[in-house]
């Protein structure tokens, strides 16, 4: 349904005027946005922020899951949830707040917890993946899934006054994904959740809002790609440097990778740090790769004994 | 004996901090060669960054045979050290090597 | 009122205790944050995440001073602003969106527009200012009020796919002034507003909650500097050097001045560049400065003028 | 003649960039000496990226009276130029120069 027609009425147009006014987005890509389909993994400190402006930037469906319910302890950094929704699950008092920030997207609450069970089929609907989660085995599993599926994934993080920022599998087959950066994973009594470690609210708010970012620009880049002109803000890919005519001086580099991290207290706070890249080994996205949608499917890929946790069935522990 | 030594600067980021008394930035000066007449390299400093920095006595949340333990980003030079030859890269004067630890909370 | 006791209800803690559990907020830091008051100037693009999340971290008085009505070309990037409140003045809109987040803090409306002869009397009741406007001659006239009152100034801009931020004046006195920065305004011809450039949600986004995170670190420096610590992430100021024991080795540097630049487009998004400090014959802020409040208050200051617009007595132009 | 010229980094931000064809990053060479005899200076380099790199024919958005116009900060390795002598800055090989014009939306 790439090629579904979709339009802008008046009150759009007047809604997205400021944005479609630049270069980078244009008509054809707010259209490309309302066209498009998004997942947001996590209602939390990082899924709240990225939302809100997914949802202001006219995304046209917007799938949020998770399974937790509003807590006060949430309330100091998570602001798409309010005092008086305290109890209620995540995922509706969010697209609450969504909704009256905008209500043209169509917005798809996935109320469970995701499992290696079903995170194919809940993630094959959507065009691209936000990970908004808290831990290294639900990282590794988004990640393996995104892969199977040939999706572009967001992934973020944050701790007390860090941060940490990474595009993954962009574009799919030739981005690295999160097993390439991270081959091995922590020591599990070196992981701290936000609970534990504690986290100030604008600094994974600040993570946040840069995921969401981050997901504009990969639609936005669809939308240039369709029009075959090279995006105006990435080198071009090995496809399109065999199609692109040749009229264009100069060489083209090799796209690079990058992460994207943020130490809050730090005088000089926001670093980029160029990745490694694909890694011929990778167990999920290399030619020798053994991860496939079945084992996940069925349960034999143990992520959270490969973090060095109790072994167990399913993700999370009941 | 200044030409004995190099000095490169050395960045803690992801909480790593933590296990050096919260210093982010440390100066750090290494033996122009070491024991088996080599430059230092990064598996070198590390060990020296447990022996002479750290404040911390769990060095197995930084240290792991004799390298850094998994979940651990190394970049020398604002690049991933995989791009410069791992834990063998011998440092250079002046060079910047910042260790993250990875996060995963949200 | 610096020393007026504050202290925190059962709630209160269940609501800050994930930030009060890192070093750098404790419960003197939290306390600190209740007895604060900070001033939010534009309750727009900027404003809007950077109050939520000065209210979620529990900031004890927050204003804010807009004269603006909420409009739908405002929706996309205005995250404290809804549907229903479209045509409402943005003070009040954005202090019931704040109230569901946060109900403690104080909130004051300042529902008129922020002129040369009001400027004093509006900012010497706050402790810390936020600039979240979005004119040159606004910012210079809220960083010489800044001045004048010894006020902390955080300052940011965004345009486009393009932001800014730097903290200025502090510690007051010590650091640059935006007139230190900016000596000479730009012609207005190259000047653009959000409305004329346009601008992606999530860069103004990024610019307002980093503005949050600043405003933190300089009132939490207070609570370090009330206890005769150095603040854990701050180098010692002068006075600080002069008080301190010299039991630490090494000696101490001179604080840097530094500004965040942020530019979504490019695959090194952001820069941290070291500012020049400041300027020994700024207006402002220097031994041979020549502006005052009695030539603030009474209209001889033109700003618009300065920033070459046309003449006028008052700003904004009625 | 390679050792003639100079090679440094230039990067444009805050809405420059659209003055250069979008162009965000540019390799440029430089004489090594001018006709004066000297060394290239950030005046020289900004005369030169007006007539070699702008794809705008509003000069008067970039350069003012030999120099960049006021509201755009010039950076020399990340570092405000006034800390480095501003427009008499003399340029060395891999410097890297960046323009940045103030932004003043919100
Ligand atoms: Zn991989
Ligand atoms: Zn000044």
């Amino acid at each position: 349904d790439e090629t579904k027609p979709v339009k802008l009425d008046l009150d759009e147009f007047r809604r997205y005027g400021r944005q479609m006014i630049m270069t980078e987005v244009g008509l054809d890509g707010q259209l490309q946005l309302k066209r498009s389909k998004v997942l947001l993994i996590g209602a939390g400190g990082l899924g709240c922020p990225a939302a809100a402006y997914l949802a202001g930037a006219g995304i046209g469906t917007i799938g949020i899951i998770d399974h937790d319910i509003v807590e006060p302890s949430n309330l100091h950094r998570q602001i798409m949830h309010t005092v008086d929704r305290v109890g209620q699950p995540k995922v509706i008092s969010i697209i609450e707040s969504l909704k009256q920030i905008n209500p043209y997207p169509k917005y798809i609450a996935h109320n469970y917890p995701l499992s290696p069970e079903n995170a194919i089929e809940t993630l094959e609907k959507y065009d691209l993946v936000l990970d908004c989660t808290d831990s290294p085995q639900t990282r590794y599993m988004i990640s393996d899934a995104c892969v199977l599926l040939g999706k572009p994934l967001v992934s973020a993080s944050a701790l007390r006054s860090d941060g940490q920022l990474v595009v993954l599998n962009d574009p799919p087959g030739e981005g690295p994904c999160y097993r390439c950066v991270f081959p091995r994973p922590p020591p599990a009594e070196s992981v701290l959740s936000c609970g534990e470690g504690g986290v100030l609210g604008p600094v994974v708010g600040a993570m946040g809002v840069l995921m969401s970012t981050e997901a504009l620009k990969v639609l936005l880049a669809r939308a240039d790609r369709k029009k075959r002109r090279k995006p105006a803000h990435l080198p071009a890919t090995a496809d399109e440097i065999k199609d692109a005519d040749s009229k264009e001086e100069g060489t083209v580099e090799p796209r690079k990778f990058y992460m994207t991290i943020y130490a809050a207290f730090s005088d000089t706070p926001f670093k980029t740090i160029r990745m490694f890249g694909k890694r011929k080994t990778c167990q999920a996205c290399s030619p020798v790769a053994t991860i496939t949608k079945e084992s996940m499917k069925n349960g034999s890929l143990d992520y959270i004994a490969f973090c060095g946790g109790q072994a167990s069935g399913r993700y999370p522990p009941l | 004996m200044a030409t004995d030594s190099i000095a490169i600067n050395v960045e803690l980021a992801g909480g790593l901090e933590i296990l050096f008394n919260n210093e982010r930035k440390l100066n750090v000066e290494l033996p122009a060669t070491t024991a088996n007449g080599s430059p230092p390299n990064i598996n070198y400093l590390v060990g020296h960054l447990c022996d002479h920095h750290m404040k911390d006595s769990r060095r197995e949340l930084f240290e792991l045979q004799g390298t850094v333990r998994p979940g651990i980003l190394v970049l020398i030079n604002d690049a991933d050290w995989e791009l410069e030859g791992e834990g063998e890269y011998e440092l250079k004067p002046k060079d910047q090597i910042l260790f993250v630890s990875t996060l995963h909370g949200g």
